[in-house]
């Protein structure tokens, strides 16, 4: 049942993804690249949970390295979207 | 050192669920400029909350180990998040997709390990998440590795290729698939250690023969590989704040690459296995003072320009390479200033990323209501008394649409050649990513100002100020 | 767990419907209203789902009548949907 | 007798996740005229694998019990979704909608009636649901029957109300959520069949005082709470199918009864509360004759409409109740075929339902692309030479525009008042939904055929053959 219910989970999240990207607009699509890139950071958790459960020294370091890497990936994706997204703007404001 | 209080496990699920739904809104406020830069905090919000809770379950209890990754990553991550140029973001997204799905396969792998090394034998499903996740972790890795040096012109940009190329490919990876397979059923480290190499060297060969401007496309679909490397790492432990966030990036590099090859008139298929760009190296080498090529100076052009009733602007890769982005609006306010119509014309594909041109344009402060999508615009060129084109080159090309022959034949383009005078400022007669001539430049009504394309509007801005 | 994971598939299913609704155009809000009429005598299995589990009389006549009425449901609403749908034609072809 | 196999639950549970994912695929293709029709049996398909796989469960056992249901269900639908009149689609949904939220209540009684007979006492979620689904079924079934009522003429349609009917409603509301809150923490039948009744008759209340023209609105949002009755089933049952397919009907009901009151620029509680329609009774009772109102003849209309340029008919109710959606057609054609060019301006709430005319339109076999909505039409009034108004009243009423008292201010309407001449067809000068007058009809440029719609356009049709 629990793998049921995260298949549906997926599916139901497939066709939600679809719909709502294909509502962003061209001009925003790099945003939308960096900004989705961020999110696949989510990684992070997973890396967490793994590295929390794990008892033997290479797990831990494999972990670890996964913690480091995803973390560059949150922390750098999402402050660079904003960036990008900061400046677009309907009137200058210089 | 440990938390002073565990929430339950059904607590954090909830939490989770919530993050997945901060996602969900994020994605869905990127549907307008107003509101896409709220969006994008809310979903760093929606991380923050299933980092956050995480950290509150029982079995989480080494925190140095946790803080010190998440500095590490800090410190990594917020000063090149600052100091990379708005040109170099193809790059930098490569770079940011590759560390994620380097995460994915080190998450995967140690999972494997985990319950590999325990007694008794692991859920099924969670072996098959786990090898998928190995299978497609470490080639998102490499391939963005590699995207970000060609990007970064650290490799070669052209496609690099030899004679059954394809079918080496082919070899090595269904060698990555049956290692997996096996992997999986016996349940074996080492299997799995060489899963993974294999895949990683997928990944580069799988990269190496692609153009660098078509990297745009690879990028987009990595980032799909390393959303569905989240998925299945969230299938392994069940985490739905995962398996969602996942979907979504995973949708969000599928539908991109599917539309930036459809404004390119070009199947994935083809921009995977094509090595297009690759006749560019043997291409019309031709130069300026061909036959039936108009040259014009900054003078001439300032003149045209300072009398007009609309100016169209078509900004292509040149004016990325130029960084010419805040010159060609110090230029278009000049002109304002005159009383002209100007406009910007995006072409989808024009630079190397999907909303290439929105993106420089922005950063010099173009108010995005002047920028004009292709079908909006094209009907105007008639209206148009002067098209500018700074660095644009295949995204202008009428081969597309009347010579069947051509490689980007029925790719749609901008139909600047229906205005009354155009105007292309490159350096060169050496033609753009496609690799073929440009009938454009010959047209009676064109002429072309060879500069580079910053310098070329800062001479303009010079001289429609004496007009 | 279990809940929770209904609770999630609730909620994506509301983000998704209210995309998937807001594309339909007004051409088609009549369709539309009776269509998901008809789908929601969905409640058809939960009749025939609990009529198989009861034994006592009275749970089992509730639940009788409640197929009777979720079929009139289903039946009639996906039937004249389709009797509405079928007329709308982008040219005539008598 | 029973089934031969009995798959696993797991199956069955994959078989429902497969049918919403058919309800979802379904409604997508709603989106757009050529795929709809086949989008609605693919949810009727989906419909079917749900049902079907139901049946291979071990625990259903008496399949005469199912049988015989499913029976009695399509020899009562079939017919009646065969029969039923296009005018008489506003009654049908509410049936059957009230029908849905019936059976909703029912299941969940049924359930809370087995669970509480057991021994030990259930989980505390499924009672919660139980509850939920109690309080809501009932109200959409009697609600839904007396908008059924009103709309078919069986009731009066005028709102009926009396002083101080806020309070009791709301009194007789609280009652049901006290008892409900009862049945629930002593898990007691009596409790629960009370907390029915007194839904039922909450429905009742709710609806009485709402009037006829209102009732879309209110099916809209009945429509909306047997979606959530379907999903509260589904969580006592754990039902994936229930849950996702009622979510949709949820959405699709709150969506339709928001964009409707959007488009009446009044808001949901206002629909529910405010009484709207009740003035009518006392407005304007003004006749044929009135000063500054043009009657005019068959004639003269046909002269007019033959030799113009651009004709627009703008329907509305009074079309509906005239059943004159063919003639309307069969008008427009000749005058298609003397060159003149045709539109049909469709306003959102025209009618008394969303798309009602599209409905109408379509069933005379109007092709969808010469129906234009409000938006796409305003533009093209002042190039229109005749605006034909057949039977629409407060949708082409300008006091939307320029009385800022009147109830219907800031209604977005058909600007049918910028084209050159206005024919309006309707049997007297009583006013419509709204129950106030229409200055349009003293305009100078529009003359009234006073006349039952589709005698008038019968003796314009007989007039025009001989122009
Ligand atoms: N945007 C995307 O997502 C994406 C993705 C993948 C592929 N692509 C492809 O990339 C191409 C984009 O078209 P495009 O018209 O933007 O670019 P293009 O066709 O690649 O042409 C760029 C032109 O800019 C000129 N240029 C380069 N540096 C310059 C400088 N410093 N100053 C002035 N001019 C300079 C070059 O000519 P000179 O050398 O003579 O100066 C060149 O012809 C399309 O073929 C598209 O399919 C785009
Ligand atoms: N569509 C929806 O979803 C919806 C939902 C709720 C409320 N509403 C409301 O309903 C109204 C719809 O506007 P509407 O302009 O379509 O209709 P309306 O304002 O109600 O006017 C209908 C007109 O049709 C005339 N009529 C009735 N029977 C006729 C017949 N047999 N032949 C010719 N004319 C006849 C009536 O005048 P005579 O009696 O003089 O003939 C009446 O003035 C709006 O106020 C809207 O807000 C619509």
């Amino acid at each position: 049942m629990i793998l049921i219910a995260s298949v549906t989970i997926f599916v139901l999240a497939v066709f939600l993804g679809f719909e709502l990207i294909a509502r962003v607009p061209t001009l925003l699509h790099t945003p939308l690249m960096s900004g989705t890139n961020a999110i696949s950071g989510i990684i992070v958790v997973g890396a967490i949970l793994v590295g929390g459960a794990s008892e033997g020294t290479l797990e831990r370091t494999l972990a670890f390295l996964a913690l480091v890497f995803a973390s560059i990936n949150v922390v750098g994706g999402f402050l660079v979207t904003d960036r990008m997204l900061e400046m677009f703007k309907r009137r200058p404001d210089e | 050192m440990t938390l002073a209080f565990a929430l339950s496990q059904n607590v954090v699920s909830a939490a989770y669920a919530a993050a997945a739904v901060l996602f969900i809104v994020g994605i869905r406020m990127l549907s307008s400029p107003r509101t896409a830069r709220r969006g994008n905090w809310i979903s760093a919000v929606g991380m923050l909350i299933a980092v956050g809770f995480t950290l509150t379950l029982a079995e989480i209890d080494d925190y140095l180990f946790v803080a010190a990754g998440l500095a590490i990553g800090a410190v990594l991550g917020v000063p090149a998040a600052r100091l990379v140029k708005m040109t170099a973001m193809p790059q930098m997204v490569a770079l940011l997709n590759g560390l994620g799905g380097g995460a994915a396969a080190l998450v995967a792998t140690a999972e494997f390990f985990r319950f590999a090394g325990a007694a008794g034998s692991a859920p099924a499903d969670t072996v098959v998440a786990a090898i998928f996740a190995a299978l497609l972790g470490p080639l998102t890795f490499s391939g963005s590795m590699i995207a970000w040096g060609k990007l970064q012109e650290v490799l070669p940009g052209r496609p690099v290729v030899f004679r059954g190329q394809q079918l080496a490919n082919a070899a090595v990876f269904g060698a990555a698939v049956v290692l997996a397979a096996l992997a999986a059923v016996a349940e074996n480290k080492a299997m799995l250690s060489l899963t993974l190499i294999v895949s990683f060297v997928v990944g580069v060969l799988l990269v190496l023969p692609i153009g660098g401007a078509d990297m745009p496309v690879v990028i987009a679909l990595l980032n799909a590989f390393s959303g569905l490397g989240g998925v299945t790492t969230g299938f392994i432990l069940d985490n739905n704040a995962l398996i969602i966030g996942g979907t979504l990036v995973g949708a969000s590099g599928t539908l991109l690459s599917i539309l930036m090859g459809r404004a390119m008139n070009r199947s994935i298929a083809n921009v995977l296995f094509g090595a297009f760009g690759q006749i560019a190296a043997g291409g019309p080498a031709a130069v300026a003072g061909d036959s039936g090529v108009r040259a014009t100076t900054a003078a001439d052009v300032a003149v045209m320009l300072a009398y007009a009733r609309r100016v169209v602007f078509v900004p292509g890769y040149g004016l990325a390479v130029a960084q010419a982005q805040h010159d060609v609006r110090a230029l278009a306010d000049i002109l304002q200033a005159r009383g002209v119509d100007v406009r910007y014309a995006i072409h989808p594909v024009a630079g190397r990323m999907p909303g290439h041109m929105n993106v420089l344009l922005a950063e010099a402060n173009v108010p995005y209501d002047q920028l004009y999508e292709m079908d909006q615009i094209n009907a105007e060129f008639p209206q148009t008394d002067v098209a500018v084109i700074v660095g644009a080159n295949d995204v202008v090309n009428p081969a597309a649409r009347n010579q069947p022959g051509s490689p980007i034949y029925g790719m749609p383009i901008l139909d600047v050649d229906r205005s009354a005078n155009v105007v292309v400022i490159k350096r060169s007669m050496s033609p753009g990513f496609a690799g073929i001539d440009n009938p454009l430049f010959y047209d009676s009504k064109t002429s072309m100002l060879f500069a580079d394309a910053k310098a070329a509007l800062e001479s303009l801005i010079a001289a429609v100020k004496t007009v």
